[in-house]
């Protein structure tokens, strides 16, 4: 974990408001994990003052690329519009935990499965997590999607189930590596009228484990889907951060085992579905 | 050379730059970033008699070059900060601060004296904005900042220092007390408190309605305080707000403090402490300035009314 | 059809944007930009017995999101105000309220027994931290506000409106000693007394060593303030600091107050008021809201304590 | 006077830490004057907050196109340097009261004379400053001479005296409509050593008018030349600024005609240097 300058090599429009960002960095790349993020400073000295978490959609450790998808909504996101390839931005990370990928076929070389798996240091009993090549399902909604792209490279061919309001994005890549892939938008304008977890509702049986990413009510659906029949399930959350790396206790999420809290920035934003609870 | 040390009423520490309570966790997140033996001493989360699970998210709001935030005091309770805690320092020389807040004088009293003997200084926080009981209440009315810190004091065997709230007509009246009862040292400022409304929901944003504001939007008000305090108190000063590079700690302590102590600018620049201390050496080796009291404006140079 | 109109205690303001003393001169600079009939009133530059030179400069220095001003209330005095610069308003179908300044409360009641035929409105400033005598001092006593307040009233033809300072430790008690004095409306904040340090001559930027903070970085403490305020007075409230957006207006509308105004932002936004109204009229398009007031959240929907 | 979003068209250095900047203006260009200054707003949201004064150094009415000459010292500044062509800016002006021109010989049309000369609105009675193609010095000092080099094209080849630290810029610009030129650095690299105050004070007496804007010491020291010698003297004077159009005041600089202050944004920033007084 450290801050960088890094370079950015591409910045383009992916859909409304949605924009790819390609990043060559010298050393965050190298240490990522799928589901990790990298928390930015970008604009003037204090307009935005915080940074800001976005997760790591891809990384290329070859090139030492790493991949952002952003959705524009507010300052600092606009001023991420702005910046132009040759640019530089500082950034720090790798931050958090990312996602548990336990597959025995997989796209990355030994290594970076081995440190994931140490880097969880979840609180359930290690046992409990240590499966392979479970049969395993991926549902991400809207920008949600950004942090399960590379995890998907991970897997291998999960069934991937993505929802977006109206208009679709990065559905070749992730598709590309789906078993089944579904897609679903509210209007039914691209793929099926409606939501992905209706569709994972019905084939929830056929899973062992789902990892999940998007809006809260979509991860407090699965949540409940998954615990209801027993499949295992990684959420990826999102609360507000100061400082992105566990000292301030800004980001603060319900934990499910007592009634304290716990920190997205340090011990997710991954959390196995059992760690964290949403009625609220 | 160089003399980059200062003593804040018995605490010594070899440079002026500290960092702030309940910005640097408990130490162990920033030494991913840096030696933490770098710092002149490190203030850590404030801490309670029982532990404090703490407010309901959100926690944190950005304003205009500054935060809201409303933690509320969440932290393990003192008997897990002794163990749990404490102990990672045993691997650092850096002087360690406890930053305590009690519902009453008597939790204040216990918790320095079962401090005493493990930290290298108590920071009485009579000043939190963001609890119910006790904080602020104790730090707005200067008869209560004279009580809690004469009681304090009687049990407390390392410098005591005194965090004044911001949130008061006359500050100087609140430090006066503080040395009065007996203070090693103040620290000043702890939050301003503030408040954001959520406007498409229609309702305060913060589940405690008001929060507290830090950052680079408080520092004049900061700076203003500061300055008025030093023309009163003989006591030293450490001061803070919205401190964010070393021209900022420089103002401070021209302006009559200390020491200073960098709070939320750890969150967008973890070396923010790092940067303001190579700032200050290099500023003092181009004026020529060996010791650091040496930067200040002489007290009394022009009298504040 | 949407009614943007609003009567804040007997003045009645077509929409609820004002400008704010001190930032809008004596009305003329900014009729350049738009035409001032567009705004709800007008606060004119505050005004003494007697002409006030100001201040040395400098007079102004930017912070971070923040300006410190230290005019010192330069104005031509009652007289020159009078002659000079009110006939200017014959053209205008607008509100203008005076913002007075006085020495002595027997002064504050002069001027406003004198000004009681030719303005809208009264603001009784009580606030200005950049006068050594009379200004603040009477803003932050309680009995000072009742008694400065009950002696105008007596004399004021007008609407009276009691502007307070944000220099205090209970914003409410202020409140409601001006309400219990008689006020018919309070407005706040005003500036907050800040510093800053010139570094490279060590020694106070501003003259008057101290100055008055204003701009974005003061709303969070300036919003805290309304919403306390609003909490426990009854009379109507004109909110401002640091507003420089429609959804900065509409948290302040929320937090209570009844009209809004813009300082420091016509100095980089010359069209914020307006900017400001055309936002607050879109918002409540788009809404439904056909009434200022029903934007407001309910008192004691939940009360702060 | 208004705010115009105008358009970059060329941002280049011209020496160390001195740029050039060329807007393109549909309005502010057609109304401007000698010496009149603009009021920019760059950067974000809040960050810096003020606009920046910076006088119009050049204007070109038949392209519309404004010229800035601008010295990089704090935040606002380092922002310019940042923008490109094609970046938009936003722009208030023309602000304050330029240089009363009145020579016979212009290079201008007589309109704009007949502004600049209506727009003075000095306190002095007008015959004072009614003459016709007297005799003429320009004095500058450092990126104060900004405002003069479209003062020196309206008038008819005066002389010119520049002075720099020890790199100079704009020397051809200004030589060019030069009577006879002056130059001068603090260390005698360029041109002669020393300051071109004491060219002026050797030859004051051949001149009936002077024009000066640069440091303070330098203005000061033009003003009491001029007076000894009762030589009608105008300073370009600096402030720092809030509103930039007389409604906040806190531009004050002293008035000599009495112990009260002028506002630099609309009284000036060209003062008669009997206007105004510098001691302290
Ligand atoms: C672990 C994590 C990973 C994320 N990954 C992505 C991603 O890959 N792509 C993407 O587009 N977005 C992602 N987000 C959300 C992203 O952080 C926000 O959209 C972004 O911070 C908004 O900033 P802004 O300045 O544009 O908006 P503003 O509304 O101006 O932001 C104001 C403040 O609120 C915070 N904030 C606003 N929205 C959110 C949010 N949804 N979550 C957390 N903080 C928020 C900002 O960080 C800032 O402090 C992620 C958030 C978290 C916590
Ligand atoms: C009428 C007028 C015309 C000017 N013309 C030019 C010009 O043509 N070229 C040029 O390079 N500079 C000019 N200046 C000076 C220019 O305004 C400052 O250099 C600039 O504002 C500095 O901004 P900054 O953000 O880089 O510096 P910072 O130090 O960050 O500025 C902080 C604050 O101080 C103010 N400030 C700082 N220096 C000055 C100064 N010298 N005068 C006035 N305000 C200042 C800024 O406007 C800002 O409000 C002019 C000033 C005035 C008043
Ligand atoms: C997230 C956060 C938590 C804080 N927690 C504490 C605390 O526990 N005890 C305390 O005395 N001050 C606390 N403070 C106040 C800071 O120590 C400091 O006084 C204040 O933030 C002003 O300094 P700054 O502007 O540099 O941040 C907290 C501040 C922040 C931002
Ligand atoms: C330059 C300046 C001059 C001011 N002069 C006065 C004044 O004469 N009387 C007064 O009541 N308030 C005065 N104020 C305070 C403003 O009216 C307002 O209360 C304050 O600036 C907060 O609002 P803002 O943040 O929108 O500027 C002045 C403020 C500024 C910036
Ligand atoms: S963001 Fe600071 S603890 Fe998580
Ligand atoms: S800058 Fe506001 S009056 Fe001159």
């Amino acid at each position: 974990m450290r801050c960088e300058i890094c370079t950015i090599v591409d910045n383009y429009r992916v859909a409304t408001d949605t924009y790819k960002m390609v990043i060559e960095s010298k050393s965050i790349v190298f240490e990522a994990s799928a589901g990790q993020f990298v928390h930015i400073r970008v604009g003037g000295e204090y307009d935005p003052l915080l940074r800001r978490p976005i997760s790591i959609c891809e990384f290329d450790k070859e090139k030492g690329y790493l991949t952002l998808l952003y959705r524009v909504c507010g300052k600092g996101t606009k001023l991420f519009v702005n910046t132009r390839p040759g640019d530089s931005l500082d950034i720090m990370g790798p931050l958090g935990k990312g996602f548990p990928v336990f597959n025995t076929e997989l796209t990355r070389p030994k290594s970076s499965m081995d440190s994931a798996n140490t880097q969880r240091g979840l609180n359930l009993p290690l046992s409990e997590v240590s499966f392979n090549d479970k049969k395993v399902a991926v549902i991400g909604g809207g920008i949600g999607i950004a942090p399960l792209l590379e995890l998907c490279k991970n897997l291998n061919k999960p069934d991937i189930y993505l929802g977006f309001r109206d208009e679709t994005y990065m559905v070749d890549e992730f598709s590309e590596h789906a078993g089944t892939f579904y897609l679903y938008t509210e209007d039914g304008k691209e793929g099926c009228k409606g939501y992905p977890i209706e569709a994972l509702a019905k084939n929830i049986n056929n899973y062992e484990v789902v990892y999940a990413c998007g809006p809260k009510i979509m991860l407090s659906k699965t949540k409940n889907l998954c615990e209801a029949n027993s499949v295992e399930c990684y959420l990826s959350m999102e609360e507000k951060m100061g400082c992105g790396i566990g000292a301030c206790l800004v980001c603060a999420c319900k934990s499910a085992q007592d009634d304290l809290y716990k920190k997205v920035c340090v011990d997710g934003p991954v959390f196995n579905s059992k760690e964290v609870k949403f009625n609220d | 050379m160089i003399d980059m040390s200062v003593d804040i009423g018995g605490l010594k520490l070899k440079n002026p730059v500290l960092v702030s309570s309940g910005t640097f966790g408990f130490g162990r997140e920033y030494s991913d970033f840096y030696d933490l033996n770098l710092l002149g001493g490190i203030a850590v989360k404030g801490i309670t008699m029982k532990p404090r699970k703490g407010n309901k998210p959100p926690r944190i709001a950005e304003t205009a070059a500054g935060i809201l935030n409303s933690v509320g005091l969440e932290n393990p309770g003192i008997n897990n900060f002794i163990e749990q805690e404490l102990p990672f320092f045993k691997n650092y020389d850096v002087p360690v601060i406890a930053n305590i807040s009690g519902n009453t004088i008597e939790e204040y009293s216990i918790m320095a004296k079962e401090l005493g003997n493990s930290v290298d200084a108590i920071e009485l926080n009579v000043s939190c904005p963001n609890v119910k009981e006790g904080g602020i209440a104790f730090g707005t009315k200067s008869e209560l900042v004279y009580k809690v810190t004469k009681a304090v004091k009687k049990c407390c065997k390392t410098p005591l220092i005194v965090k004044l709230s911001p949130n008061v007509t006359d500050i100087t009246e609140m430090a006066l007390a503080a040395e009065k009862a007996g203070a090693d040292c103040i620290s000043l400022i702890n939050t301003i408190v503030g408040m954001k409304i959520d406007i498409e929901n229609k309702r305060p944003y913060f589940d405690n309605i008001v929060a507290g504001l830090s950052g680079p939007a408080v520092m004049p008000i900061a700076l203003r305080m500061v300055w008025q305090t030093a023309q009163k108190v003989k006591i030293p000063i450490i001061g803070m707000g919205g401190i964010s590079t070393w021209r900022d700690a420089i103002e401070f302590i021209m302006a009559g403090a200390d020491a200073i102590s960098i709070g939320t600018a750890n969150f967008y620049n973890p070396y923010a402490p790092i940067d303001v201390l190579r700032g200050i050496e290099s500023y003092m080796r181009e004026k020529g300035i060996n010791k650091i009291e040496k930067i200040k404006i002489n007290k009394g140079a022009k009298n504040y009314e």
